[in-house]
């Protein structure tokens, strides 16, 4: 069954004011367009859970979505800080931003939880760390079978996550390569799920390769087409980072009235992530392209 | 030869890593030291990332922990939750490198808040992996500059610990390893047998004076205390032409 | 670097009598030859541990390697019963056979734990069961945030696991398609490693597709060379089950005298699986073999 | 229409199973009830195996639940432990099969041992993954023949929980769903509001008196007892000439 939609409407179906969101994918496949899909569509009170809330995160604080962030490392990767996270927290600019506050592995930890029904995921982390006093969902479990101790952490199922991957049938089945991050288990542990791909592609290619799928339909509810859907970010094979995009980012979001401009011009300035990538031309585009190198491939064998 | 601090720093870091080491690469200097190792004394280096993949051989220096060339030719990539579980908790990385806004004494690390964590001075990105690298590898290196804003006697919080309040401290609450050396732009320090950190070393041209005004405790001097050996031609060849001819992370000698 | 070697080599210096053994694979790459090999060089007092023994640990305890067999379903798959693990069982011929019994959810979380380092691993499972009565390494944990409660099981650390893949370069580094399985977990739990593959291939086969990776050099001690290893189980792409041989097990191991000629005339007669696939022969392999079907190939791009 | 016992057995599964299930397949007779299901009234039906295959599409009847033609041309297939975890633990399986020596008056089913644990009359397979299918699936159907052996008033042992000692029982171990629906050569039998086995369609030529002698209690009859519907042509043929051509798992009528 085809799923197959707009991001406008699948934001505008799959996200409410007050929701939990988890825009997934681990420096990579990152949802840009759904982000400033959410932007456009002036979503409230958004609680934003993400291990990196990265610039996406930052333009959607900035535009005053979120009431809270629930992260494991704040930053402009491999650039800086994010300075509009860094308002909202430490000055309520533009809006006040609660905080709550895990280590990379308690917070996947915890989707792991989320995506596998289960009351709470045991881990050997935030040992010696200050962290634990400062979260309710991160206690001490000890051991049943001798005097070993570990952390366990509280499940996370947000209310919608998007998901990238590079490409999927129109029901929703998806392959993704390269580094696979949180993925599959953020698609897991929402209720509602929106699978942004670069291609689209026949069900035949997804049942060539069945240990390339990392979400199936069954955890879909809607598929958008959206090329070039996580620029600045990049689509392992298709595109790489847009660096002076994230260079850029530092020197805007440190100041309100440019981040207003930037907003304006390349988010509110632009229908939809079609328009966003024709702004962007070809240049820049062609630039971030890289080299064809394709996998060697297996043989699945046809049994009679 | 004529090189930089910064030059110097990663070719002393690059020293640290043993050929059979696993080591959780950082962004910046980090991956350019895992890369000098590589390339010269250390071809086996397993070198993971904590985005998940293993065995990487970048083509160029990665803008994240998460950049492509760190996929492309990579042995394997791991979900996060196996990339924890599997290869960091299971104890298969030797060395782990960290960052962080302030080391204290015990070699505790903070990354998270400057001031008061629910009223804060400065919001620092957070732990992000560092907590659980500092718990699981068996040796972490910090490259990180010398100043006593970024070395008080204590941290303002610990995001990941080091030897806690001593090396028995660290061993109590059932971890082993720890910091193993902090190499700043003045000297290589290392922990004595409380777990306390000493300067190990001194970078040419640079004095207990400098290494003591900034440090944020009386910081001891090694009775042995030797000077760092300055970088080969080799490495700064690797590092000038191969690894950073951008200079992102080295500012280099002419 | 190369740890390339034979059968007799990797099993005479990995496995010593009384060590516990995890032949890995999930009815799919099953490591025959390496069972075989274990009953020819006469080891003892081994624990089998294994979620599914299969034709495999009825061989080796009808052939006296086995002291305890630790598993969660112990049948022929599809035929029937395994009657040398229930002669063992019920009637101690020709050893008596200590038994650890879970559930597949629950042995292979117990496995997970292992390969994991952590002290416990929680699952929903067991629940209304007679088994927990019966297994110390099993126990209830109460969540510590909320009335809610799970069963642990407390981790599994085999002495030596034997894996299969497809294809392996000669460090160790395997790509593995088709049923998965529990071969990752049991690899990383376990302290020895022997990986036995169909093909050898080049470092750089493996590293044009990290993704399908499943084992990494790090955790392999030895690499065996062996095709049709698996026979008379299977290698997705590379033969199908030899049916015949699990229809005919079921009759030859319900007498032990047939059992004695056959483990003569399959095991203690041929030297290797080379001999055991020459005896095989011909007809019967090609009848095995099925038609190509390669999987859509992905493009990972080369980065400048 | 002739037809045999086993093939009645199959159709009268496949009537179980809805167009958008999730469905836990087992081999040989659960297997071609979905099969046929699929084929004639619910065409979406996601067939998923313990082996970690999703969306199946087997072009022959697979030999074992991984047997290679689940894989090869399968939507998707997962490592066991995040089969377990996601698929079922998580609830997104709708049905189960399974199978067993005994199931008792609360449709809890013994797989283990007959006679006492420790010292066994007959050893049984074990669970497998059973126990936690009847722990998460909404809906479990057994296919299996009537006998009082195998339709004792009490099990010799749990393996996988029914309704426990009654639809209260279960509910108090925080499990939902249970046994839907248990399908013999002699009748369909449901489970009432206490959780009790009781019959509620007759094949056709069975009696009441025939299922009375091979049921180890004193088993109910509905009062609107049904008469299970013959197999339709078209699920005949395509038993007879798709799915189970050589009568692997049905003794199919001339």
């Amino acid at each position: 069954m085809s799923k197959l939609t707009s991001m406008h409407d699948a934001v505008s179906d799959g996200v409410s004011d007050g929701d939990s969101v988890y825009l997934a994918g681990f420096t990579h496949l990152i949802p840009f367009a759904a982000g400033h899909e959410i932007i456009r569509q002036e979503k409230r009170d958004l609680e934003l859970i993400r291990a990196t809330p990265d610039l996406i995160y930052d333009q959607l604080i900035a535009a005053g979505c979120a009431r809270k962030a629930t992260f494991s490392w704040a930053g402009n990767p491999g650039v800086g800080s994010l300075p509009a996270f860094r308002r909202a927290a430490e000055d309520g600019i533009p809006t006040e931003l609660e905080l709550e506050e895990y280590t990379h592995f308690g917070l996947i930890a915890a989707l792991d939880a989320g995506a596998s029904n289960l009351p709470f995921a045991p881990l050997r982390g935030f040992i010696g760390s200050d962290l634990p006093e400062h979260n309710d969902n991160i206690a001490r479990v000890e051991s049943p079978f001798d005097d070993d101790y570990v952390y366990a952490v509280a499940p996370i199922e947000p209310d919608v996550a998007v998901v990238r991957a590079q490409r999927a049938d129109e029901s929703g089945n998806a392959h993704l390569w390269g580094i696979q991050g949180e993925v599959k288990i953020a698609g897991l542990a929402a209720d509602t799920v929106i699978l942004s791909v670069e291609e689209l592609c026949s069900e035949e290619t997804i049942r060539s390769d069945p240990n390339r799928t990392v979400i199936t339909s069954d955890d879909v509810d809607h598929v958008v087409h959206d090329p070039y859907g996580s620029h600045p970010s990049y689509a392992q094979g298709y595109y790489g980072r847009d660096n002076e995009a994230y260079i850029e980012w530092a020197e805007i979001a440190s100041d309100v009235d440019r981040v207003e401009a930037w907003l304006d011009e390349w988010v509110y300035g632009v229908e939809n992530r079609r328009e966003y990538v024709e702004k962007l031309g070809v240049d820049r585009l062609l630039d971030l392209q890289p080299d064809h190198s394709y996998a060697t491939p297996v043989d699945m064998g046809a049994y009679r | 030869m004529n090189y930089t601090k910064s030059e110097l720093m990663v070719v002393a870091a690059a020293r640290e890593l043993e050929n059979d080491d696993s080591v959780l690469v950082g962004i910046g200097k980090p991956n350019l030291a895992c890369n000098v190792a590589k390339r010269t004394h250390a071809p086996d280096l397993q070198m993971v990332y904590e985005s998940g993949t293993i065995g990487s051989n970048p083509s160029s220096p990665p803008l994240s922990i998460g950049d492509p060339v760190l996929a492309s030719g990579a042995v394997s990539i791991e979900p996060m939750r196996n990339n924890f579980n599997y290869q960091l908790q299971a104890g298969r990385l030797d060395v782990g490198f960290l960052g962080g806004a302030q080391i204290d004494k015990n070699g505790n690390i903070n990354s998270t808040v400057i001031g008061d964590y629910d009223d804060p001075d400065v919001r620092l990105p957070g732990s992000g992996g560092a907590c659980e690298i500092a718990c699981h590898v068996g040796r972490t290196l910090m490259i990180t500059p010398h100043s006593a804003r970024r070395f008080p006697e204590e941290v303002d919080f610990i995001t990941s610990p080091g030897y806690v309040d001593g090396r028995e401290g660290r061993k109590e609450l059932g971890l082993s390893g720890g910091p193993e050396a902090v190499i700043t732009d003045l000297a290589v320090c290392r922990f004595d047998e409380r777990g306390e950190m000493y300067v190990a070393a001194l970078h040419p041209n640079a004095t207990r004076e400098e290494v003591r005004a900034e440090t944020g405790w009386e910081i001891e001097f090694a009775d042995d205390l030797e000077t760092t050996p300055e970088p080969k031609e080799e490495e700064l060849r690797l590092i000038r032409e191969d690894l950073d001819p951008d200079e992102m992370y080295t500012d280099q000698a002419e």
